[in-house]
């Protein structure tokens, strides 16, 4: 199968503190890859890397076949790249259907003379509402960001960015403040969006049950560097990630 | 679609009693005011472009204005265009500056961005002031003609006044469908957050400069339009102190909505005429009223309107969202 | 959606309030409209109250941070008025002020200058705004046909077609061949000229430039512009010193004026000073205290006034107002003599008809100078050279244009 | 060639810059404590040149108490202002409402001034009288080099008490965040009127300072322009910074005259934007970068 992104040799340094190093990282389409490692292991960093937001100091970063090292990030997300946050970033000022809509302006890509004069596109509805009903919520488009509970927001950041066709998305801890119900959907989200759209997912998660159960694929990342990379089964016995999750002494 | 149709007509009839009415029922003087407040209105929509849609603060209206104002200003008199031929020169000039300046300073990010267009401000203060050749200087220029189409001279400040308020419909009505075009949406999400802004794929740097752009042609015109109304111009007209007055003017009736642009516009400027017998309290008054304005509605007499108008048709039902994510979804319904 | 509908209703109707509220004035019927003018003050007692007056606008500074000018404006065109009056009146009928505040800004000045045109009949309007905001204004006074009197003295306004326009004073063209001339006298050789760097200085610097060019042996050490915000002219002072300049020529307004007397005091510089009008002014004076002192200027106006009006006037403003007058004062309180002059010449109130005789004005004693016309719409005649001596300004000679 | 000359304009241009730097400072450590850019800085610097002409001139009183008395007026002026600009905005949704409202406060300020003193400039004695001749006609004003004096010595207190002292750095920290405030067990409140209390009596003694040198009038409220640009030119929220930004402001300012006068603003400012397209940050600035 076509190699959906590739990280090859990555760097980064953020003045003494080590971010990335040397790392190397695979993603297939339709996989959910998962990327964890201790606090402070540079796992939302590396997210950060691979979406644009900042730059890397050396290596190369390869999507859909083209080296988008040095792409900005909006290029990179126009390219299919999607992406959520920790704590859910929506245009705070404006109402959902704004917010929706701009992930469907990175989808349709009209011009801003034919955007000027046409009415509102509503052709998003039914793929949103899918989506919704997917999640099990529902809300009235008109309403204010605010007016959703935090759960429901993580939830519209995995549909906004699903809206918007992408090729591969990169999610962060979707599940961290969720109750078990929330987490269950968001699960059947990714599922979806993997298994039956063929969307890469890269996924960083603290909750190790989740992990296991929906990843083809593992990275586990332990200050800065890859220390294992393989299936569930693999990663979870392997020495060097035990190592670093119970912090055992070298010595002992 | 009736809804629609309604709204727009009853909006279109409400303006255009404003534009029979004003001059026929209103004194010289007072047309004189209304004139003077839509040549501003005309520069702070830029405002409500780059502050209200865009978050950015810039206070570079007035220079831009100026540059407008200048470059119409020696179209007509050293070249003896028209006013249309001035009014379109004066926007490309505002627009090509804009660009490059944009450019420049947009690298810089908040409270940098900010100060070095009050910085802008006052460098150009100074250049329209000793550019004699270009300017006029300090004495200015005077003799401008008047606004005219065709063999039409706006001869009374009434006929001034049909030019302006149709320049400033156009512009009004530029900015506020600019609000639902996908610019409009990039820009909100530069405004809210550019972060997540650049993962949608919105271009934050392009879209700041756009938004400055637009801001300083709408500067520009405004400009224009300043030089046709008084037929003078002078560099004393373009100072810090007027950019300061205009993001209030913007502030006060509401920044992200043309309508409340209008509403501060017009207040600000009529409030000093208006209440003549407070001379000494007016700016005391007007300093105390911008403070608590800020605290007790921050989104300006325009948004207090639509949070009165939103709770009055919440408590009334008269609300139609549409629902998302159940069985009768993207169906329009009364709740 | 209603709430647009509603939101432009609303808007509709603050505005609505707001037009009212400023456009009372507006009232095309105007013959009758009895105006009582005991209503005023008890000055109008003399005139029977049934005459209609002969209303005259006053546009001036009374707020914001120049309204020590507008005091001053307001003071000496109000005592005109109640000697006026008290004379009973011009054609029998009494003079009424209309005082329009213009603000800070060049916006607001024109709406004051536009509301004083405007009003209910207006024959004549006198300003003393800056030549700037005055020129903003001259094409509607033009448009209005209303004669427009200013206390400015920026000649570039003389050469522009203006027909309605009238100046007071004696325009800078002629003021500085007079201020070069005493600089000779001086002792002055080479003088470095500090001026503000707005219409009023840049034209004023330029023909004492001028002036000193046609002097045999004279040069000008240096010519430095300054912006009218600015404070600190200690670089610029240090600068002259150490140049070979002989003297300062300054021209500033009221309050750099004093800051430049202050700061030269301050640096000991003991080179002949030579200020223009605003150097001699009350306000700068005030301010300035004690450094004023040794200060020459060539003064429109100095309360040591040589002339009878002149004198009669400083102690009918001292009785009035227990201050001395200042030039704004003075120009203002002349203003409405020559109107009551034009006015009487002409027989009417009508704005044409007084501009007609304006024109016509001879030798017409007023407290500051003798007017008369002299082909360009200015009609000062004279200018006095001042000495500032114990905070007041000597008289040292009188130059006649 | 002419060294009284630049001797003169450098002691010109760095008294000056020490007031521009007493500007800066004040709105630096209300930038680092609170993140507002507080356009009413030099009104408060005005309102210090006003309350000190009052205290010394019209109720005469000896230097020493006048500085007493004028310290606990600015004591107060912080707070209130404090109340009344920043507190009721600081969860604001909009981060432009601050900014508006200590631009509405610069009017009020101006205003207040104004009715109290009225509208024409008012004159502070030197309070060091003379001139010191060094040679023919190098000579310089007494009452720059004590500017040069006292400017040092505040700037060396702030920078020792908000830079090099614990309790100082930790207090601008409280001010930022309330979880910082408990662990040093003192409320934001207090740690944030502080900081708006020495940023004010900061600017009133610069207040001070520079009324004899120019008339107390509402036009000394532009020197805040200056200061900020000396802050942006040594980066937003860095005091040392600040204050060599200011310096070489003010010494910029003072031998921009020797080329021109009627560009010397643009000189300063064309200046500051050259050094942010080189520098965005300004030179001590650090790229505050957002956690994401």
């Amino acid at each position: 199968m076509e190699k959906l992104l590739a990280l090859s040799k990555v760097n980064k340094r953020f003045g003494g503190v080590v971010a990335a190093k040397d790392v190397d990282m695979e993603v297939y389409p339709g996989e959910i890859h998962g990327l964890i490692g201790p606090n402070g292991a540079g796992k939302t960093t590396m997210l950060n890397l691979i979406s644009g937001i900042t730059p890397v100091d050396s290596g190369t970063i390869t999507f859909l076949g083209r080296n988008i090292t040095k792409m900005k990030a909006h290029n990179r997300a126009r390219m299919g790249l999607g992406r959520t946050f920790q704590t859910p970033r929506f245009l705070d000022r404006s109402d959902i259907e704004e917010n929706i809509l701009l992930a469907n302006d990175l989808n349709e890509r009209i011009s801003f003379f034919k955007s000027f004069v046409s009415p509102k596109s509503k052709n998003f509805i039914p793929h949103l509402d899918e989506l919704t009903r997917v999640a099990d919520f529902s809300f009235y488009l008109e309403d204010d960001i605010s007016s959703l509970t935090y759960g429901q927001r993580k939830m519209l950041e995995i549909i906004r960015s699903m809206i918007t066709n992408p090729k591969l998305i990169l999610v962060d801890e979707p599940a961290a403040g969720l109750n078990n119900v929330e987490r269950d959907r968001v699960m059947t989200l990714l599922r979806l969006a993997a298994h039956e759209r063929g969307i890469g997912i890269v996924l960083i998660e603290h909750s190790m049950d989740m992990i296991m159960d929906c990843c083809q694929n593992i990275t586990v990342l332990n200050f800065g560097e890859v220390i294992a990379c393989g299936s569930p089964q693999e990663v979870s016995n392997n020495e060097a990630v035990i190592e670093a999750y119970l912090g055992r002494r070298k010595d002992a | 679609m009736k809804r629609r149709i309604i709204k727009i007509l009853v909006v279109v009839a409400i303006l255009a009693l404003a534009a029979v009415l004003v001059p026929t029922i209103s004194s010289h003087y007072v047309i004189t005011v209304v004139n003077g407040a839509l040549v501003f209105y005309v520069g702070c929509l830029g405002i409500c472009v780059m502050l209200g849609y865009g978050g950015m603060v810039s206070f570079a209206t007035i220079t831009f204005m100026g540059l407008g104002a200048y470059m119409s200003a020696n179209l007509s008199l050293k070249a003896g265009m028209p006013f249309l031929v001035c009014v379109l020169g004066s926007m490309i000039f505002a627009g090509l500056c804009a660009l490059i300046i944009g450019a420049i300073l947009l690298r810089l990010s908040g409270t940098f961005f900010t100060f070095s267009t009050v910085a802008l401000v006052l460098i150009a203060h100074d250049l329209f002031t000793n550019l004699r050749s270009l300017t006029g200087g300090p004495d200015g220029m005077g003799g401008i003609p008047p606004f005219n189409i065709g063999s039409f001279v706006a001869d009374t400040a009434a006929d001034n006044f049909y030019f302006l308020f149709v320049a400033g419909l156009l512009a009004a009505l530029f900015v506020h469908r600019l609000k639902y075009t996908n610019l409009g949406r990039r820009l909100a999400a530069v405004r809210d957050n550019e972060i997540a802004a650049a993962t949608m794929g919105v271009d934050v740097y392009r879209t700041k400069v756009v938004a400055f752009i637009i801001a300083g042609v709408l500067s520009g015109l405004s400009g224009s339009l300043m030089v046709h109304n008084y037929h003078f111009v002078g560099s004393s007209s373009f100072v810090f102190d007027q950019s300061t007055t205009m993001v209030i003017m913007a502030m006060l009736g509401g920044v992200s909505h043309p309508g409340g642009v209008f509403l501060g516009t017009m207040i600000i400027t009529m409030l000093p005429e208006w209440l003549k017998p407070l001379q000494e309290y007016i700016r005391l008054f007007y300093g105390l009223g911008v403070m608590l304005l800020m605290v007790f509605m921050p989104t300006g007499l325009w948004g207090l309107g639509e949070q009165l108008s939103a709770r009055f048709k919440e408590r009334f039902h008269l609300t139609r969202k549409t629902l998302i994510g159940s069985d009768d979804a993207s169906s329009e319904e009364m709740i | 959606m209603k709430r647009r509908i509603l939101s432009v209703l609303v808007m509709v109707i603050v505005l609505v309030m707001l037009l009212v509220a400023c456009g009372d004035k507006k009232d095309p019927v105007t013959t009758e409209k009895p105006d009582t003018p005991s209503t005023d003050s008890s000055s109008g007692g003399e005139v029977k109250p049934s005459v209609e007056p002969i209303r005259v606008g006053v546009v001036t500074t009374l707020s914001g941070s120049n309204s020590g000018h507008g005091e001053y404006a307001k003071e000496g065109a109000e005592l005109a008025k109640k000697q006026i009056n008290e004379a009973g009146g011009i054609l029998g009928r009494p003079l009424e002020i209309i005082y329009e505040d213009n603000g800070e800004t060049e916006q607001s000045y024109v709406n004051a200058a536009v509301k004083a045109l405007s009003s209910d009949d207006v024959c004549a309007v006198y300003s003393n705004g800056y030549s700037s905001q005055i020129e903003l204004v001259l094409p509607q006074a033009q448009k209005y046909g209303i004669p427009y009197i200013g206390g400015n003295s920026s000649h570039a306004l003389l050469e522009k077609d203006y027909t309605y326009y009238w100046m007071l004073r004696l325009s800078d063209r002629y003021v500085s061949p007079a201020m070069v001339n005493a600089c000779v006298e001086l002792g002055m050789k080479n003088p470095a000229i500090l001026h503000v760097t707005d219409s009023y200085g840049v034209g004023m610097a330029d023909y004492v430039e001028q002036a000193i060019g046609e002097i045999e042996g004279m040069t000008v050490a240096a010519r430095i512009g300054v912006g009218d915000n600015e404070q600190q002219f200690s670089p610029y002072l240090t600068q002259i010193m150490n140049s070979d300049a002989d003297g300062i020529i300054a021209i500033q307004h009221q309050d750099q004026a004093a800051l430049v007397m202050m700061q030269v005091d301050a640096m000991a510089i003991d080179l002949p000073l030579m200020g223009c009008s605003q150097y001699a002014s009350a306000l700068a004076i005030d301010t300035a205290g004690e450094t004023a002192n040794g200060w020459y200027s060539l003064a429109d106006w100095t309360v040591q006034t040589n002339t009878e009006t002149g004198k009669a006037f400083v102690d009918a403003y001292r009785a009035a107002y227990n201050r001395d007058p200042d030039m704004q004062s003075v120009t203002a309180y002349d203003s409405m003599y020559l109107l009551k002059d034009a006015i009487e010449r002409a027989g009417s109130d009508d704005p044409d008809a007084i501009n007609k005789v304006l024109g016509e004005t001879k030798d017409l004693p007023g407290a500051m100078t003798t007017y008369t016309f002299q082909g360009d719409n200015s009609l000062g005649t004279t200018i006095f050279l001042v000495q500032t001596e114990n905070l007041q300004g000597t008289l040292k000679g009188l130059v006649t244009r | 060639m002419n060294i009284g000359l630049y001797l003169q304009l450098l002691v010109i241009g760095l008294s000056m810059g020490m007031i521009y730097a007493i500007l800066a400072m004040g709105i630096v450590l209300l930038v680092r404590a609170v993140g507002v850019l507080n356009f009413a800085q030099g009104e408060l610097f005005m309102l210090g040149a006003y309350v000190c002409y009052a205290l010394t001139v019209q109720l005469h009183m000896p230097i020493y108490v006048m500085l007493i008395v004028a310290l606990l007026i600015f004591v107060l002026f912080g707070t209130l202002f404090m109340f009344a600009v920043y507190w009721p905005l600081r969860n604001s949704k909009w981060p432009a409402t601050i900014i508006i409202s200590t631009l509405g406060a610069s009017v009020v300020l101006k205003e207040v001034v104004k009715l109290i003193w009225g509208s024409v400039p008012v004159v502070q004695p030197p309070i060091i009288k003379g001139v010191l001749v060094l040679w023919g006609n190098v000579r310089i004003e007494y009452q720059y080099l004590f500017i040069i004096g006292i400017g040092s010595l505040l700037i060396t207190a702030v920078f020792l008490l908000f830079d090099k002292l614990f309790l100082g750095r930790a207090m601008q920290a409280a001010a930022q965040d309330s979880y910082a405030a408990q662990l040093l067990g003192i409320p934001t409140i207090v740690t944030t009127a502080l900081t708006y209390i020495i940023s004010a009596s900061l600017v009133g003694v610069g207040g001070w300072l520079v009324s004899p040198l120019f008339l107390v009038s509402t036009s000394l409220g532009s020197f805040l322009l200056k200061g900020f640009a000396g802050m942006v030119i040594g980066g937003l929220g860095d005091v040392k910074g600040a204050v060599i930004g200011s310096l070489l402001v003010g010494v910029i300012e003072s031998f921009a005259t020797l080329f021109t006068a009627t560009y010397k603003d643009a000189v300063v400012f064309s200046v500051l934007i050259i050094v942010l397209i080189v520098r965005p940050t300004g030179f001590f600035g650090q790229k505050i970068s957002e956690k994401v």
